[in-house]
């Protein structure tokens, strides 16, 4: 019963960095957001097989989180590449 | 011994929760994008770190929590370099952090 | 009951996701609204226990597609929106797939139903018998490595290739290499 | 491009990475089978053959010395990320953020070490790393006492002991 306290205050927290990852005035914040959803989302599915007696899931969170960094550098990649302009 | 390991459990996994809710809540709170990635990084390491230890001490000691420890593990490498690429490209594309340069 | 909220929760998630989609005009913010959106998808599948179906689309759609979307964005030419320009026929177009797809539905058996086709023709013996002859306790790795190894080589080649596009990523800077060799020509 | 230093000789450096590579399939996976066990073999040392092909691989960043005293760094950190952590939480929740900008000078002498010091800045909550010169770097940080808090030398002095 506790993981699934503990998931619904993780599902909050997703709600407020997607609000950050719609507004964000600028793109930097949407990566960030992006990178911390990840990351939540990460712990989540570790916890959620805690939670339905499968800790296998492990492995997924695991890849989620390399995926994740590996995400987040290719975005910023664009703007090495587009130069000094806001878009 | 069962009641420590359960109730420390319960300790850990929330004081994580906590931890990723006031990061969650600073990204909305904090002013500017600089700011906002210390609240990234709050979450990224105190609120990992600390679910976790509590995932690794309700699983006791295997193979499955030497797997858990690969996430804090991973996170220390990546973490810092995705909140250094960050900042420095927003620096570079011209947002100024709202501080002024202290000598 | 849990896993009915959990996958309501992350369900409403990916609606909130795509509306934003729809509603955005700056590209890049839609290629990292898309990144949401595929890890979503991922924890949707997760949730449904199809592990290896997550594993795959989280390396596909997270890896492979935000690099390759992000590489469309910076070959555009400056300035350029996501304008949408007649809106019609797209409406008309999703309207009709979702309408087909809702019919689909109802003729589906329900999810876990034992009775189901799929779980009495072939799964009773890969339950029975994979153990016994791989020695592998994974039944949906001994499926996917033994029973069904070509299909899966094709799909580790896509994993592998997410891979070849970390070291592209992470190693050598392109960029850097032309200024370099800009400055030498110059000198 | 990674560079042979000659501190670090190549095959001291390649074996490290072959056993960490090979104790990550280990865990990884977890079968103790001859077979399996042979095939984890191959592919880790197919791997390394790539890499080594590809000339991605660093020899600088294993120094045997670096390896020893690595755990009680890592002990050291988590101990500086808490208290730093709590500093930022308890600004989160008040709202009384004055950020700062500042410079900070780093005496680590190789690459490495001023890796390992910005790393170590951006990994504590509350401050960041935002340009690396030469040997200054430019960091953000969200309150008064983090800045001081670095300011006082503590990090670059314990980073710079263990590169040494």
């Amino acid at each position: 019963m506790i993981f699934f306290l503990a998931l619904t205050i993780l599902g909050l927290s997703i709600l407020f960095c997607i609000y950050r990852a719609v507004k964000g005035p600028t793109p930097f914040d949407r990566i960030l957001s992006i990178s911390s959803i990840g990351t939540i989302m990460a712990l989540g599915i570790a916890i959620h097989g805690f939670a339905f007696n499968r800790p296998d899931f492990v492995d997924i969170a695991l890849m989620y989180i390399l995926l994740n960094f590996l995400g987040t550098i290719a975005i910023l990649k664009f703007y090495k590449m587009k130069g000094k302009k806001k878009v | 011994m069962g009641y420590l390991i359960h109730y420390s459990t319960i300790f850990f996994l929330f004081l994580g929760c906590f931890f990723i809710l006031s990061g969650s809540v600073g990204l909305i709170k904090l002013p500017d994008v600089f700011s906002r990635i210390h609240a990234a990084g709050l979450i990224d390491t105190l609120g990992t770190g600390f679910i976790i230890l509590s995932l690794i001490i309700h699983s006791g000691f295997s193979l499955l929590s030497l797997k858990l420890l690969l996430i804090p593990l991973f996170i220390l490498f990546t973490s810092p370099i995705s909140g250094h690429a960050i900042s420095l490209f927003a620096h570079e594309s011209g947002y100024k952090p709202k501080a002024k340069l202290k000598r | 009951m849990n896993f009915l909220i959990i996958n309501f929760f992350l369900i409403s998630i990916l609606l909130l996701t795509t509306f934003y989609i729809f509603k955005t005009t700056s590209l890049i913010s839609v290629v990292a609204l898309t990144g949401i959106f595929t890890l979503v998808c991922a924890a949707i599948y997760v949730n449904l226990d199809a592990v290896d179906v997550a594993f795959t689309e989280a390396a596909v759609g997270s890896g492979i597609s935000t690099i390759l979307m992000v590489m469309a964005v910076a070959k555009l030419p400056e300035g350029k929106k996501n304008e949408l320009l007649n809106l019609f026929p797209s409406i008309l177009l999703s309207v009709s797939i979702v309408i087909v797809l809702l019919l689909i539905i109802t003729n589906l058996p329900l999810l876990g139903d034992p009775n189901a086709p799929i779980h009495l023709h072939v799964t009773p013996e890969y339950i029975k018998e994979s153990k016994s002859i791989f020695h592998i306790p994974n039944v949906v790795t001994n499926i996917l490595a033994s029973y069904r190894g070509f299909d899966t080589l094709g799909e580790t080649i896509v994993i592998f290739t997410a891979g070849l596009g970390v070291i592209v990523l992470l190693t050598s800077n392109t960029l850097n290499r032309k200024t370099k060799f800009k400055k030498k020509v110059k000198k | 491009m990674p560079k042979n230093n000659p501190d670090s000789p190549k095959t001291i450096s390649i074996i490290v990475y072959f056993i960490l590579l090979f104790a990550l399939w280990f865990v990884l996976s977890g079968y103790l089978k001859t077979l399996l066990l042979f095939f984890g073999l191959i592919s880790v040392i197919f791997v390394l053959w790539m890499s080594v092909r590809s000339k991605s691989l660093n020899y600088d960043a294993f120094p045997l010395k670096l390896l020893i005293k690595l755990p009680i760094y890592w002990i050291w950190l988590i101990k500086e990320i808490i208290k730093s952590g709590l500093t930022t939480t308890k600004i989160i929740w008040k709202g009384n953020y004055t950020p700062q900008l500042l410079k900070v000078k780093a005496s680590q002498k190789n690459d490495t070490g001023k890796a390992n010091y910005a790393n170590a800045i951006t990994l504590t909550p509350g401050t960041v790393t935002i340009e690396i010169n030469k040997d200054t770097f430019l960091v953000h940080a969200l309150s008064k006492e983090l800045a001081e808090d670095l300011q006082s030398g503590e990090m670059d002095k314990l980073i710079k002991g263990l590169h040494k």
